[in-house]
């Protein structure tokens, strides 16, 4: 039997300790950045306290101790996706975002020539978007977009044609804004059988539905250490190693060389070779604390737990507001993570979001970086409440009587 | 609830609810002019009638928060008809109101700020916005636009 | 008079409670990495606890929060360093190296043609050397080395005809091998007067020499938060605000557009044009409290005790192995930091390390990033001690010490 | 200090300061293969001369650290005169050695790995080295530079 309990994570995770306007906070914003428990929290203030120093080329104690933390992290991250050549194929680097830069800069420059596709989709992260753009005005590849139907799931209807031509699909596994899980398997053999690559946007998905590169026989990936339960300031990239050891350096610098002449560099091999300059060591520490974390709660159990949460606010808020409020996303748990957007007749979602503050109710408001699909369905912002490991349905019966409030104070 | 009682006063819903001057003027001779706020995606777009030394006619279109939207709404009611001095003039004061909650008052500046907010009339209801700093960009972003199709003008 | 202790640093800074081999810590390799004081470990720590949320857009009381925090660090590091615009001139990166690739990738792109001149130094980390090349080998411009003299200072006797057909000059304002503190007034004149701009590498000289971007009348700069008591993860790029503006932006994603529809995108305006995605808010948080600590300690007094600990340093090496140990670096403390790299005769770098460790002292082996600059010398590596503001005459004691240990079981 | 003797065993100090078979072969006929630790800067060159099935010369040249410089050292004397068979059992005997610190060992392997370091020899005073992992690379470098040379030349 499980021993996950929602109320244990929310006791381990000290913001919760915190009072908002006279209301105990009701944390709605997982899909923006998760907040991380104490071990996570402890596990890098004990490495500054006590073990902190540079990395690499140390021969005493405690840059060992460093060096054995951070290279401990790839290995931690690489069960964690259960990436097939271990440690070797996962490279730090800042957040999800410069990992899509990484990907575009280092492999698009080096295998994508003008006239060649690169298939995103309309429910895309800027993140996956904005890197393929700039790639394109250097290279003149071709950005097209997978479409969006009309009830919030990618349009596969002409996967097989919209593939020609394309390189590379590159695909979020869960939208942060409709909480739509694309079908990654499928879209691998359709992409491989094309001859193309797939790259997957796991920031989503990593913490809140898993990610198994292996199983879903995906090419790249990329996620965010701070929506997992870790710090911010370091993000992963994931590639085959075979893809991983033929791309050519992203950005120069120590590290990631073997020698430097005042003629010219040669780069180093391995992860090193795309991380330039000291790494994010303190937070290597974090995120290997916040794996072990989410295995120790059980990934399996999380992802139970968020669909129950999801379930129950899918159904109150269809009963509480029906008409007055939309859902902008999938109104069942169908492959369906726990990020819900709520359009409000008639007021702006930074209005909801202001009156959900007064309740201590954190939502976002905005276009949460994903422009090109508010367009598609003619939204400018939304009110987007998301959830985490340490959520309860108590945060959505607070979440309903604030909806309501704003919805009786703009009424 | 005080707090959003400051924020959301009757008549910034009043003005939310009911824009007034929302349009389009014929473009020329009016001057068209956008704006936008990249953060939250608020946009909003002015048609500006100046006639020699007046703002004859504005038209608002666009979309955005409660807050921006009463603000536009409350800067074409105090603009429409003044004299371009004068509208410079409520631009300056209304972005100095906004500016208010990085400084702290001595009892001499606040009672003159209070006179110079009965000076700006109804557009005063915007004070509580200065509680909410995130939602300042909100409210002047009609200002910073109208500023900006003045500064074309000129 | 001053209240400057050493002592009360040391006190305030948890690493020094190590042990290590049943010695205490003696840490001398602040030049690869600083130890954060109490307060920063806390900052962080406390930001974590409480105040998580990812910043900007949110409407919510820690999301904003934690924007002003965020905010706030600009504006800590825009006064740290005098940066004439304000905090509009701070961007935040990763570490000093991407800060260097963002001028290269982003200015050096927008602004150099085949043919441009970039003129470094032999004496620089290969963080402002690789970027270059990288840029060299896209765009055609020539890097060329501004030589180093014997005695380890950069060679300005041809400077004015070094610089023709320069567009930019890129150099550190103190070696992070020498020691050597190099005059970046009259180099920024020299530059200015042949339409050259400036670049200065700050990372050893912020947080032991101090950077006043005004009054250097410099142009670009770029250090790291770890090397200055802050956390890791995080760099900082200095530009002047007409500058700034007019780069094209570098890494795509999140935060740094104003639009993104799916034919293309408009980047932002101010810093956030160049920080894609999540950024670095808790080492941000950590940053400004090195900040505070460090105008709290006040540098003029940091500068002070670390010259007289180098000047001791200096000559009680000369003493005790006279003959025996080469100092890679000038041997007076004239324009020179706290930074000194040995060359133990017949005792290869590592091994010294290696028996320092068994003594508790913290020193660095290997090229220390500069192969170029050890190259010139002759050498493959040096052991590198560095001190910071918690050093004190004591940690020399042990250093002598052991190395005379090592060189007595190499004899 | 008595991980440094672990790891500074007189044998070691001794190939250290008088290295054995420095120097370089005519190449062609002798393979030159270069080998190369980017992160501490050590560098070696292996002039390797076979003939038929054996190594029957090698010389080395380059710079490194007193581990290095003895594991070559040591290395050299091992394999020359040696058959490829036997130099490529030396090479994996070696490597298994320096993988010995991520495992721990039961009695019965301990006893086993006991045997094979007899076998090693004078390569046995490296074993110390495993306490150090850092210091690995350095004991390796010559060795898989060897094995790199042999593959080029089957
Ligand atoms: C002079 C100098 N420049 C640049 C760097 C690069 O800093 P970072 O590794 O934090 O990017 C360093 C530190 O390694 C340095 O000493
Ligand atoms: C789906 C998706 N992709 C990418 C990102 C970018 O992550 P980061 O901002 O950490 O780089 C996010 C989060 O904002 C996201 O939700």
């Amino acid at each position: 039997m499980s021993t996950f309990s929602a109320k244990r994570v929310r006791a381990d995770t000290p913001e919760f300790l915190r009072v908002i306007n006279d209301h105990p906070l009701t944390y709605l914003d997982s899909a923006a950045s998760s907040l991380p428990p104490r071990s996570v929290i402890e596990a890098m203030s004990r490495y500054y306290e006590l073990r902190h120093a540079n990395v690499h080329r140390g021969v005493y104690q405690t840059a060992n101790e460093a060096t054995d933390a951070y290279e401990g992290a790839r290995a931690a991250v690489a069960r964690f996706i259960n990436a097939p050549g271990g440690a070797e194929e996962i490279v730090f680097t800042k957040n999800a975002t410069e990992s899509f830069n990484l990907l575009a800069k280092s492999w698009g420059m080096a295998n994508l020539r003008a006239g060649d596709v690169v298939l995103v989709s309309e429910m895309e992260h800027h993140a996956n978007i904005v890197p393929w753009f700039q790639l394109r005005d250097v290279t003149g590849v071709e950005v097209r977009f997978l479409k969006v139907t009309d009830d919030f799931r990618l349009d596969l209807s002409t996967l097989d044609d919209d593939l020609r031509g394309v390189k590379l699909l590159s695909v979020t596994a869960m939208s942060n804004v409709l909480g739509t899980i694309n079908p990654l398997r499928e879209l691998a053999d359709a992409a491989h059988r094309r001859g193309a690559l797939i790259a997957v946007d796991a920031a989503q998905s990593v913490a809140h539905a898993g990610l198994d590169v292996a199983s879903l026989d995906v090419d790249f990936a990329a996620f965010s250490a701070h929506k997992m339960l870790g710090p911010t300031g370091l993000g992963v990239f994931w590639a085959r190693e075979k893809l991983l050891e033929a791309m050519p350096p992203f950005l120069g610098g120590g590290g990631m060389i073997a020698d430097v002449r005042t003629d010219g560099y040669l780069p180093a091999r391995g992860p090193a070779k795309f991380e330039a300059g000291t790494p994010p060591i303190a937070e290597a520490v974090g995120l290997s604390a916040a794996v072990r974390y989410l295995e120790y709660l059980g990934l399996e159990h999380v992802v139970a737990h968020e669909k129950m949460l999801t379930a129950d606010a899918l159904a109150r808020l269809e009963s509480n507001f029906s008409g007055r409020v939309r859902i902008i996303g999938p109104t069942t748990t169908d492959a369906r993570g726990g990020v819900i957007s709520l359009d409000v007749e008639g007021v702006h979602a930074h209005d909801v979001a202001q009156v959900l503050d007064e309740f201590g109710v954190c939502v976002r408001p905005g276009h949460h970086c994903a422009k090109p699909l508010m367009r598609r369905f003619g939204l400018v912002a939304t009110a987007r409440a998301s959830f985490g490991p340490y959520s309860l349905t108590a945060d959505t019966d607070v979440l309903i009587e604030a909806l309501d409030h704003a919805i009786k104070l703009f009424g | 609830m005080s707090n959003l009682d400051d924020l959301y006063r009757e008549i910034i819903l009043d003005h939310y609810r009911s824009p007034r001057n929302r349009g389009q003027l014929v473009s020329p001779p009016a001057h068209r002019v956008e704006g936008f706020n990249p953060l939250c995606g608020d946009e909003i777009t002015i048609d500006l009638l100046v006639e020699g030394d007046a703002v004859v006619d504005l038209k608002l279109s666009g979309h955005g928060c409660s807050i921006s939207q009463a603000s536009s709404s409350l800067m074409s009611v105090a603009v429409k008809g003044k004299s371009l001095d004068e509208v410079r003039h409520a631009i300056t004061e209304f972005k100095s109101m906004m500016l208010r909650h990085e400084t702290s008052l001595s009892d001499e500046e606040s009672t003159s700020q209070i006179a110079r907010l009965r000076e700006l009339g109804e557009i005063a209801a915007l004070a509580g916005v200065v509680k909410f700093p995130v939602r300042i960009k909100c409210a002047t972003l009609a200002w910073n636009t109208l500023s900006q199709g003045l500064d074309e003008l000129a």
